[in-house]
């Protein structure tokens, strides 16, 4: 049977290449990168160079970049650590309502420690509302974190706006870029930002390796205390192989991102054109044309997500969904719920996101399968023929 | 994750269909919560005769669904009415802790559905 | 050249067996631990055996342990996590002298956010001071955190006296032990600790990978914050070849401990006999019976530890030392400092940490190089005849 | 993390020794922080005809003894005088950020045994 992996938003494959750099660093040179010696000091150097690498990628200096255990560390440690770094200056925070959970959790967490958070609401596209971010602006703004690409629904935000509407207040800019590093171009002073976190594994690198970039003269408290690992801005043993495929990982993406993107566009282009034909109530989610290339994502009415991820992966097609039954959280997606999509609705949400590793053969296959699997649960709801008695339901409590 | 019974109902489910001239219907879920059952049954001499079941939900809620059909099939209503989770938590293998919920959509929908024919002979 | 790794303190090198079992984690079944399909299924009980296997290893239930990304993460852990998490009860926090950076520099960070923090001094051997711990306690003491290893000096402290004292006041105890973990027996209700640290590294398992026991019924504050993983208290996709690794390691030291325990003693008794038979001036540091098995530390007089080190690694001999041209924050060991040892001497520390890999001839070719390389560079010491017109130099001044 | 030079001048060094007739003496640095130098010189027509050290210190401090008195050796006091740490570093290869003070510890050396030279001179 063929098989076709198709949830590259919750991870990758690691390239053969990038396993091949780390390789040494396991066993054959296996010592603590801190170690004067000579194998010690060539840990020294891989992490370095690694660290020029993503560098290069994101077009900061090396000295701007503090290696993290990944997306999710990288990203409370920018909440946490810019907002206590600027806690003198004032105590507001702004979000989007879709950001992922490794910000709006420590966004929660500050709120509990007094400081006080604006969620940004998004449109039907998932795009922030910039007039409703400039109103929420005060004196007393310190930080605004926006997504630079949503994992669930792809939108591209127009983080450029924000970070011009920031400037007015004199507030740091963090962009969550784990889901863009490897699906569209990514530059520091482009961006204009002030802090970028990435995740190797979102990117064929390996899992548990994520940067932070912060900006020269941007102060950070750290989250993690240790050594003076990272310039004492954040402790603890390197992880000499992860970082080494990190870099590794980003000097791939610097190095083919044009031929990447177009062939995910390509792809994801007829992937969508041909569902929507073959198809019914079938709904594009997130931004029609501003969306991460290789990203299709889908509401499909009147069945369930997991069931349809799982008769799909019966046929070797593995995909994620944000319905309730699919979290473990039991809790329909937050960001479908922010673009103003009813529950019922989001139970039939279903995301592709495909990589450089999906060919034409692969589209061609999830094109034959989708549909037939979609009518078969369709065979199964007593919604097949439409949405009945919905004002019978009231709100969901939680299970 | 699920059982390989579990899978298998759900691949292939039995029962599944309408009754257009059910005895009794049982609806039970919320398809705003993710799982929402219709239970059709056609009763013969306190008897399930024919059971049939339409579902939108995850595996779980419809591999439920085709087991509990299978088990009350032929059986008298009492029977079925005594059926418990447990009974179907068993047949099926187990579930995993946050789908347990699913096997008490199965008993809820088979007692409205009892109900629902008790109350529509009643009637008559 | 013979080469003889002695640095097993800054980390270990990994057990093949280890690396085995990671391996078909990083491509074959590469998933997300959380994804519903198969592969992601084998991903999440590959992480549930792993989490299985280090309870096991401290007698502690699986659901009582957090993975990490390290010791020094789960250090950091612990200390915010419990301090926060005991706040309303009072701000009063004890730490030992003797801590390793992961415990001591998030404590100094606490301090500025409130708590109190008291440092327990050591008598010349390492071992706190359990008078003095008596007496700092109070009714707002939440927390003391004492290693129950020294990874430096190897001094074993008594936690059992720590708990019990702890116990009148109510207070949580946390303990370091990720010097401790593979190289002495290591059980949460022999302890009695409520909270408890460990990092695969130390024990012949992967970099990235480490864990925080919390007793059931003890609240903890994340630090980490993200989706559902690790119970919520966690966040990050998870690193499931290291995990996995983390696993196998501590299962090999379940298995292994008894031997390994008494190979490491043998080696290290006989390294620490022949050196101070053959080397004048030159002392064992930390305790001399109440130290972890394989662990030589010593201070040589009239030389240099950074010299010293590499004169050593020349020969293929990897050690580390304490001195503060060896520190990348050139300062000489605070732990040597607590325990009484003036800094002219710190300055010719050296730790000589053996691992299961170690063995006879590994000592005796240590023992033949070791007295060389220090006479040569008493040679070019002004001070080969003695320390002479110490009471010149002043306190030392960061550099 | 060190050039060759350095190691090669830290594993084999020259000049090492006392000079018991020196006509001046540097001593530089503090055990206490780690480094610590002693030089000795001899001197003939204002030219530094031997000179010695003994160091206490990590692999930056010897080499850098090693290298500055082979530098100076044969040198007029006042070439030696114009020695800067500079010339040291580019000598030996560049040091890492936190060693550069070794080479200061060399010149600083140097200029108090030179020092002492015209003070012991002075005095007879
Ligand atoms: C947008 C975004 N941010 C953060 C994360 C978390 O990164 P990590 O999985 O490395 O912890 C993810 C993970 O998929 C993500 O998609
Ligand atoms: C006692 C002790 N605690 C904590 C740590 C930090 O652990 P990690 O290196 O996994 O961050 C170390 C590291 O050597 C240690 O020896």
């Amino acid at each position: 049977m063929r098989e076709v992996y198709l949830d590259n938003m919750a991870t990758t494959l690691l390239d053969e290449r990038v396993l091949e750099k780390m390789w040494p660093y396991f066993r054959e040179n296996f010592a603590n990168a801190l170690s004067p010696y000579p194998m010690g000091v060539k840990a020294r150097e891989a992490v370095e160079l690694a660290r020029e690498e993503v560098a290069k990628l994101i077009g900061a200096s090396p000295s701007e970049l503090i290696f993290t255990s990944g997306g999710t560390e990288a990203n409370n440690f920018a909440l946490r650590g810019l907002a206590y770094a600027n806690r003198k200056k004032g105590n507001h925070i702004i979000v989007s309502a879709v950001e992922h959970h490794s910000i709006t959790n420590p966004a929660r967490a500050l709120e509990k420690e007094g400081f006080e958070v604006t969620f940004v609401p998004v449109d039907r596209y998932g795009v922030i509302d910039l007039n409703f971010l400039e109103r929420a602006l005060r004196e007393e703004t310190i930080l605004i974190s926006i997504q630079l690409a949503n994992p669930e629904v792809g939108t591209i935000q127009p983080i450029e706006e924000v970070v011009k509407l920031a400037s007015k207040v004199g507030a740091v800019v963090h962009t969550d870029c784990v889901a863009a590093i490897g699906r569209m171009e990514v530059k520091v002073d482009k961006l204009g930002v002030h802090s970028l976190s990435l995740s190797a594994h979102i990117f064929y690198g390996p899992k548990g390796a994520g940067a932070l970039y912060v900006k020269r003269g941007v102060r950070i408290q750290p989250l993690i205390y240790g050594g003076i690992q990272e310039g004492g801005r954040r402790g603890g043993t390197e992880n000499v192989p992860a970082i080494v495929g990190l870099g590794e990982a980003a000097r791939l993406v610097r190095e083919n991102l044009p031929q990447w993107k177009s062939h995910l566009s390509d792809l994801s282009m007829k992937l969508i054109k041909n569902l929507q034909e073959k198809v019914e109530h079938l709904h594009l989610t997130g931004h029609p044309e501003k969306r991460l290339p290789g990203h299709a994502s889908f509401i499909v009415e009147f069945i369930e997500g997991e069931a349809l991820l799982l008769m799909l992966a019966h046929r070797g097609i593995y995909v994620s969904s944000g319905s309730t039954c699919t979290s473990k959280a039991l809790k329909a997606s937050p960001v479908l719920s922010a673009m103003g999509y009813p529950a019922h609705l989001i139970q039939g949400s279903i995301l592709m996101a495909l990589s450089k590793y999906n060919n034409e053969e692969d589209i061609d296959y999830v094109v034959s399968e989708f549909p037939q699997v979609v009518s078969r649960l369709r065979e199964l709801s007593p919604f097949k023929e439409g949405w009945k008695d919905m004002d019978k339901w009231g709100a969901c409590a939680p299970h | 994750m699920y059982s390989q019974k579990v899978m298998e109902h759900f691949m292939n489910p039995k029962n599944v269909g309408e009754i257009p001239d059910a005895d009794g219907i049982g609806i039970e879920g919320n398809p705003v919560c993710g799982d929402m059952m219709y239970l059709f049954i056609k009763v013969k001499d306190d008897r399930i005769e024919d059971i049939k079941f339409k579902t939108f939900g995850c595996a779980a809620a419809i591999a439920v669904s085709s087991i509990l059909t299978e088990m009350v099939k032929g059986k008298s209503l009492q029977e079925a009415l005594s059926l418990t989770k447990e009974d179907i938590l068993r047949e099926i293998g187990g579930l995993p802790s946050q789908k347990v919920h699913c096997s008490v959509l199965g008993i809820e929908a088979l007692r409205k559905a009892i109900d629902d024919f008790k109350a529509k002979k009643g009637a008559k």
